[in-house]
């Protein structure tokens, strides 16, 4: 049970076995060349954004999350070959999954913690005490 | 995930059979890659809510040098590079661009993790280690625990090395671990991406 | 600091009659054990079938025979509490001192969720779920292996604890900073970490290769819509393992480095932060409950509609509800702390989400009783456990609801309440179903019944004596009283705690009758003996024969439909089998045996140990062998053996699957 | 049937076996909202419950093998009505509970002062090991192991602890919340009826846990200031070193009280930080800690 059925399915990593969107070895090489140059801007961006006095301060942290997310996208996409073909499906739910899971974690995590820290830090002037030491 | 189910029916119908070996090795890889990266999200969070907790002690901006990050930055990203260009010999089955990316990748991973260790141990003479705050307990695990993930990668590319001088890249098995290391690598630069984002550039910001 | 760490003589509590009677027990009743089988001569039979087996039956089995080692020593720690209870009120305080009763409750909480529930659910899964989805092994052998290693490792950690050194005394949660090395600065807590981090690995190996096995390697022709529901349970509960088990991990490593190295995540000083832990540890805990109640789900599906003798009422259903629960239980873990001080906001939302569990679980109750409708029901032990349960769990499931409206939680939350809620759908839930599932498959696994009329008088004492035991509680609960009281002085709690030590007993009798029930059956075993499909059964397994050979099916099935082995026989397509003379084999590839599993179990145990009493030389060697072994691993040249066409027909002629499709 | 019978009996009598004492016997409007709260969700689901388990019991009886009055229908595998049905049972109910829930999480917030017209005495609690400290800042007096309070007057607490986490509880004054180091929780309470009841640490908290519990003491206005008074003229003074005592561990205090209190020294408990290098953590090794 082989290659039969290859084409079904995926291994994450491997680039499309479909033969309409099979790439050649050049090609290959120039995926991930395109996917280096946009990880190189987007990084740059990134020291860049967080180094200016050009932006609004406010729009910083987000601009940072946005370029993050936009590199993770770069890297899954020319260097995992995540796609959305349908040799691939299982291998997108997967990632949605886990995804969706660092997401519920993280922020559910973030969120109650801020609430909780709000309302239980003791008073300002108890916090002077603790720079104090 | 009901939709899946659906799309998966419709699209496998009577065909479906046990996948490639390729297939399902690259899979439960893959799986242990997201389970990994949770792993991760759990220290990014304690990391996010301790990152203002320095008890007094040096915080993100005292410390942080953006120009080692950037270079290390740098070392990671183009060793990914390589070691996808890797991955291509593999699948091609040429030897020399094989072992000569394989070996790029080492070093340039080879180089981040000792950058990465200079700046901890400059940051520990500091008096600024890991005992010091929990901001710097987080700081350390989060970012230690990147580099123990590097450092498995390095021990496991030696072997691989080992592994296609002696088996071939002929030798499926070889081939499916290959695959699977590039996965890894390419999953600790995303990690990467966000431990730069969250830890340095924004420790820098505040 | 000394060749052997903090480890010296002083580590054995001598002077603990009770301690070193317990230990003194195990420590014969293994070197029995182990004596008898070397006179015997079964070591290499042992050693060759099963320590090295990479075959997902023999796993399974061990993983069984683990966990109902661990129900007895769990269920001891509970005869201890129960009886300390019932005893120490007003001025009394019992036989138990604080020091022995908080590592009595802490050991009990730990064992039962992780080396005896765990194991189990493992266990069933790995038995059936590749039989049901017609295959011949799970995606990783080895691998399972050395999750069972790891997994055992754990378990022989925490027994270890008994004689040497002491078990956490900080409860299975164990919430900083009272786990914080300034509080507890005894190996306690490490033992607990270590058996937790080594048995972790192995869980999230397990539940890594279930979900590839479950989502890439079935029989041709089975869709995901023509998966039998236990398969998607599992594949659920293995979701929620790959996803929730990493956290636990992370947050052990976090209270492991405040403890060995000094850092400051959860210590007073240093501005670490202890709610931090709290969040992490139920970020895990929740799913984690999900994980052990999820595959009994399966397990009831399987045996309702099998004894109901029709198809699974509401299939879709049943497999939408699954996954709703999969993904919701990631977003309702502050319940377990609303009365940490979290604004109303915050408290209401996880409340309602929490209750929102309720529906899927709801739905999947309706179901059961709708394929109980219209059939013609079988009362075999299994279904009366499953019986049992709907009973029984839609009580907890309620208290469990009721808990999630945060004013009745802090008015109820950690008393005697909670304990009640959760052992009512642990016991009502998990531990029903998975007897249920263990008097199911048994004939599968080994050929022959167990004994009914032991299994219903096991049945009818756990049932009664679970309500006389745990009923009390939410009494308890109401009138005030806490968890984990080594004394109390209000005298009216007295007669409650007296009936839930009566209880205890009679579930006492009902684990007696289950070992009296396996003997028993292993004596008449010859009368007991059954064909391939006992039950009427109507999934894959039942295809199989019993026991089934290592290839588990010589020929694959090809799947045509949801339940296509049951629909066959209702068509009477299944004929008897063609003699074997007449069947055409072809050779077989089955994983080869490894002893990497065993070897890193090893090393593991090496590693946990040293690090537990600071031997820093010992767990380096631990670390190196196990990397040794798989580096031994990786290098190693054949990985499947070749099972020649004879052989086959051979075992095929010896014992016969007697139906085909 | 016969041990679902007993079960229900069993739980009756706990039902009213639990009601001259804890949760079900409220002192207090807090109490009383928690328990009308728990009751009513309570009913709610049981109104869906209970038939289950009729159900459950009667379609198992009726459908035994045995019966050949029983139809068997091996072809109902689904029904697209029923389906409905079975989903919106329980969501409805969970719609309602839920909305108790939701409005009922406000409504009895523990930081939610109580209104009312008299003024709130303020309390500050802390847990020790394995003692309560209760801290009356406004007449600057302390209790050991006794809170007393006035009776209809709102009892605004801030909590925190001294180490490791518990949670402070009187059941028939209602909710419970924990008590962190380095962390101030707050909650407001009322008591309406004078008497004493029984308060304790619901959170597991080490060896001296089981005797962590003290007295709330719900006295008339006139008893409450004669206390004070009583307390004002005698006893130890708390400031750092009495503190520094007391906070030694020991179980089962007698309760006793303080004269005079040192001013901000709740506030040094707070802050969880000063307490690492002194007093404190005698008792425990100190051999990790990281030097400052
Ligand atoms: C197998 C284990 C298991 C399972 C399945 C559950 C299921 C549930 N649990 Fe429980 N729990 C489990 C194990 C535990 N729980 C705990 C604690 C706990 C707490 C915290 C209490 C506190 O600390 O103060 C809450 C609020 C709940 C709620 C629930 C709910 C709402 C469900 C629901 O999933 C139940 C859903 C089922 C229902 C409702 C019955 C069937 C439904 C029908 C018939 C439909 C109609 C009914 C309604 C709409 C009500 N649990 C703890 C405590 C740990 C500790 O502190 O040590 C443990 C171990
Ligand atoms: C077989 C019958 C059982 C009995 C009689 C029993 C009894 C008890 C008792 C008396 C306690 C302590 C209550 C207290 O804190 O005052 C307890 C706690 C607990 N039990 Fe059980 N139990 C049983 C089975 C189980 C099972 C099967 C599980 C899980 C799979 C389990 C999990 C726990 C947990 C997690 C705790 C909490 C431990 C802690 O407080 O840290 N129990 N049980
Ligand atoms: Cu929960």
């Amino acid at each position: 049970m082989s290659d039969t059925y290859y084409d079904y399915d995926r291994a994450p990593g491997d680039a499309s076995a479909l033969p309409d969107i099979e790439q050649g070895r050049t090609s290959g090489v120039l995926v991930y060349t395109i996917g280096f140059g946009l990880a190189v801007v987007l990084t740059a961006m990134s020291f860049w954004v967080a180094n200016t006095s050009l932006l609004w301060v406010g729009g910083v942290t987000i601009g940072l999350t946005v370029l993050a997310i936009a590199q993770m996208g770069i890297h899954l996409v020319f260097f995992l070959h995540v796609t959305s073909g349908p040799d691939n499906t299982n291998n997108v739910m997967a990632l949605a999954f886990g995804v969706l899971i660092v997401i519920l974690v993280v922020v559910g995590s973030l969120l109650i913690m801020a609430d909780l820290n709000d309302s239980m830090m003791p008073g300002p002037e108890l916090m002077n005490l603790h720079m104090q030491r | 995930m009901s939709t899946m189910v659906v799309d998966g029916t419709s699209y496998r119908e009577d065909t479906s059979v046990p996948a490639s070996k390729r297939v399902v090795v690259g899979y439960g890889f893959w799986i242990f890659l997201l389970s990994d990266i949770v792993m991760f999200s759990a220290f990014f969070a304690a990391y996010a809510v301790l990152a203002h907790a320095t008890a007094g002690g040096p915080s993100g901006m005292q410390l942080f040098n953006q120009r080692s990050v950037a270079i290390e930055t740098a070392c990671l990203l183009a060793s990914s590079y390589t070691c996808g260009l890797m991955q291509l010999a593999v699948t091609a089955r040429r030897y020399a661009a094989t072992y000569g990316m394989a070996i790029l990748t080492f070093v340039l991973g080879a180089m981040f993790l000792a950058l990465e260790l200079r700046e901890f141990s400059g940051m520990i003479a500091l008096g600024a280690g890991p005992q010091r705050s929990a901001f710097l307990s987080s700081f350390f695990t989060l970012v230690g625990c990147h580099g123990l993930h590097v450092t498995a990668g390095l021990i496991w590319l030696a072997v691989m090395l080992a592994q296609v001088a002696i088996r071939g890249l002929y030798d499926a098995t070889v081939e499916r671990r290959l695959l699977c290391f590039s996965l890894f690598w390419h999953a600790l630069d995303i990690v990467w991406v966000w431990l730069f984002t969250v830890v340095y550039l924004k420790g820098i910001l505040s | 600091m000394s060749l052997l760490g903090k480890l010296d003589w002083s580590a054995i509590p001598f002077d603990q009659p009770i301690i070193m009677g317990a230990s003194g027990g195990m420590v014969l009743g293994i070197g029995a054990v182990l004596a008898w089988v070397v006179l015997k001569g079964y070591v290499p039979y042992l050693w060759r079938e099963w320590i090295t087996s990479v075959d997902h039956k023999r796993i399974g089995v061990m993983y069984i025979i683990l966990a109902l080692l661990m129900l007895l020593r769990g269920f001891a720690d509970a005869i201890m509490m129960r009886s300390q209870q019932a005893i120490a009120a007003g001025g009394a305080h019992g036989y138990l001192p604080p020091e022995h009763f908080d590592q009595v409750f802490s050991a009990h909480g730990t064992i039962l969720i992780f080396f005896m529930a765990m194991p189990f659910v493992i266990g069933m899964m790995n038995f059936v779920v590749p039989l049901q989805l017609g295959v011949r092994d799970m995606a990783f052998p080895t691998l399972n292996s050395v999750a069972l290693g790891l997994t055992a490792s754990g378990i022989l950690l925490t027994n270890i604890s008994l004689a040497i050194g002491e078990f956490s005394k900080a409860g299975w949660v164990a919430y900083p900073p009272l786990s914080e090395l300034q509080y507890s600065p005894g190996v306690g807590v490490d033992y607990y970490l270590w058996a937790l981090q080594i048995s972790g690995v192995g869980t999230l190996m397990t539940g890594i290769n279930f979900v590839a096995t479950i989502l890439k390697t079935r029989a041709p022709g089975m869709t995901y819509m023509r998966m039998p529901v236990f398969c998607w349970t599992s594949l659920a509960a293995n979701l929620l393992i790959v996803a929730a088990f990493p956290v636990l991990t992370a947050t052990m490593a976090m209270l492991l480095l405040d403890r060995y190295l000094g850092f400051h995540f959860f210590t007073i000083d240093g501005q670490g932060n202890a709610m931090m832990y709290v969040n992490l540890f139920w970020v895990w805990g929740h799913p984690e409950v999900y994980i052990l109640v999820l595959p009994a789900f399966g397990i009831f599906s399987e045996v309702v509609s099998t004894f109901s003798g029709k198809p699974l009422f509401g299939y879709r259903s049943m497999v939408a509800a699954t996954m709703v629960i999969c993904v919701l239980s990631f977003v309702v873990w502050l319940h377990h702390f609303f009365t940490m001080g979290a604004s109303a906001n915050v408290n209401g939302f996880f409340g309602v989400m929490t209750m929102i569990i309720a529906v899927p679980t709801g739905v999947k109750v309706f179901n059961w009783l709708f394929t109980m409708y219209g059939g013609r029901i079988r009362f075999t032990v299994p279904i009366l456990w499953s019986i049992g349960f709907m009973v029984t769990f839609v009580i907890g499931g309620m208290t469990g609801v009721l808990m999630a409206v945060p004013p009745a939680d802090f008015a109820l939350h950690n008393s005697l309440f909670l304990i009640a809620h959760f052992h009512n759908v642990i016991i009502g839930g998990t531990v029903f179903g998975l007897m249920a599932g263990y008097n199911y498959w048994f004939p599968k696994a080994f050929g022959f019944k167990l004994d009914e009329g032991w299994g219903r008088l096991s049945f009818w004492c756990w049932l009664i004596g679970f309500y006389i035991a745990f009923m009390p509680l939410y009494a308890l609960g109401l009138m005030g009283m806490t968890r984990r009281m080594q004394h109390y002085d209000v005298a009216t709690w007295q007669p409650w705690l007296v009936v839930a030590a009566i209880g205890v007993v009679i579930i006492l009798v009902g684990i007696v009758s289950q070992i009296i029930q396996l003997v028993v059956s292993i004596r008449d075993r010859e009368k007991l003996r059954v064909t391939a499909d006992p039950w009427n059964g109507r999934t894959l397994e039942w295809a199989a024969a019993s026991p089934p050979p290592p290839w588990n099916f010589a020929i694959q099935p090809q799947v045509t439909g949801i339940d296509a082995f049951w629909r066959a026989k209702q068509d009477r397509r299944v004929q008897q089998a063609p003699s074997t003379k007449e069947k055409i084999f072809e050779p077989i590839e089955i994983p080869k045996s490894s002893a990497t599993g065993f070897v890193t179990a090893f090393f593991a145990v090496i590693f946990g140990f040293a690090m537990i009493w600071h031997i820093w030389w010992m767990a380096g060697i631990g670390i190196i062998g196990a990397f040794l072994t798989m580096l031994a691993f990786a290098f190693r040249e054949e990985e499947e053996i070749e099972i020649p066409v004879e052989q086959i027909a051979r075992l095929e002629l010896v014992n016969p699957s007697e139906i085909s499709l | 049937m016969r041990y679902v019978l007993l079960a229900v009996v069993l739980t009756g009598a706990a039902i009213l076996g639990g009601c001259n004492e804890g949760v079900l016997d409220p002192k207090g409007p807090i109490a009383a909202a928690n328990r009308q709260i728990l009751l009513n969700s309570l009913g709610i689901m049981l109104a869906i419950v209970i038939p289950v388990i009729v159900a459950t019991l009667g379609v198992a009886f009726w459908f035994r093998a045995s019966n050949n009055r029983a139809r068997y229908r091996p072809d109902f595998e689904y029904s697209g009505r029923l389906e409905m049905l079975v989903w919106s049972i329980p969501a409805m109910t969970v719609f309602l509970v839920g909305g108790v829930a939701w409005v009922g999480s406000h409504d009895v917030s523990p930081r939610k002062p109580i209104a009312s017209s008299v003024k709130a005495v303020r309390v500050q609690v802390a847990s020790l090991d394995w003692k309560w400290l209760f801290i009356y800042p406004d007449q600057g007096i302390a209790s050991v192991n006794r809170l007393t309070i006035p009776v209809g007057t709102p009892i605004s607490l801030e909590l925190t602890s001294s180490g490791v986490m518990n949670s402070f509880f009187v059941p028939q004054l209602g909710s419970q919340i924990y008590t962190m180091a380095g962390m101030v929780t707050r909650l407001n309470l009322l008591g309406d009826e004078a008497g004493t009841y029984r308060g304790f640490s619901a959170q597991f908290s080490g060896e001296g846990f089981s005797d962590m519990h003290f007295d709330a003491e719900v006295v008339t206005g006139e008893k409450f200031a004669q206390w004070i008074e009583t307390a004002r003229s005698a006893g130890p003074e708390l400031n750092a070193t009495t503190y520094a005592s007391l906070a030694k561990p020991t179980a089962a205090v007698e309760p006793f009280t303080y004269r005079s209190v040192a001013p901000g020294l709740f506030e040094t408990i707070t802050v969880a930080e000063m307490q690492s290098d002194d007093a404190m953590c005698r008792r425990y090794p100190s051999f990790m800690r990281a030097e400052k």
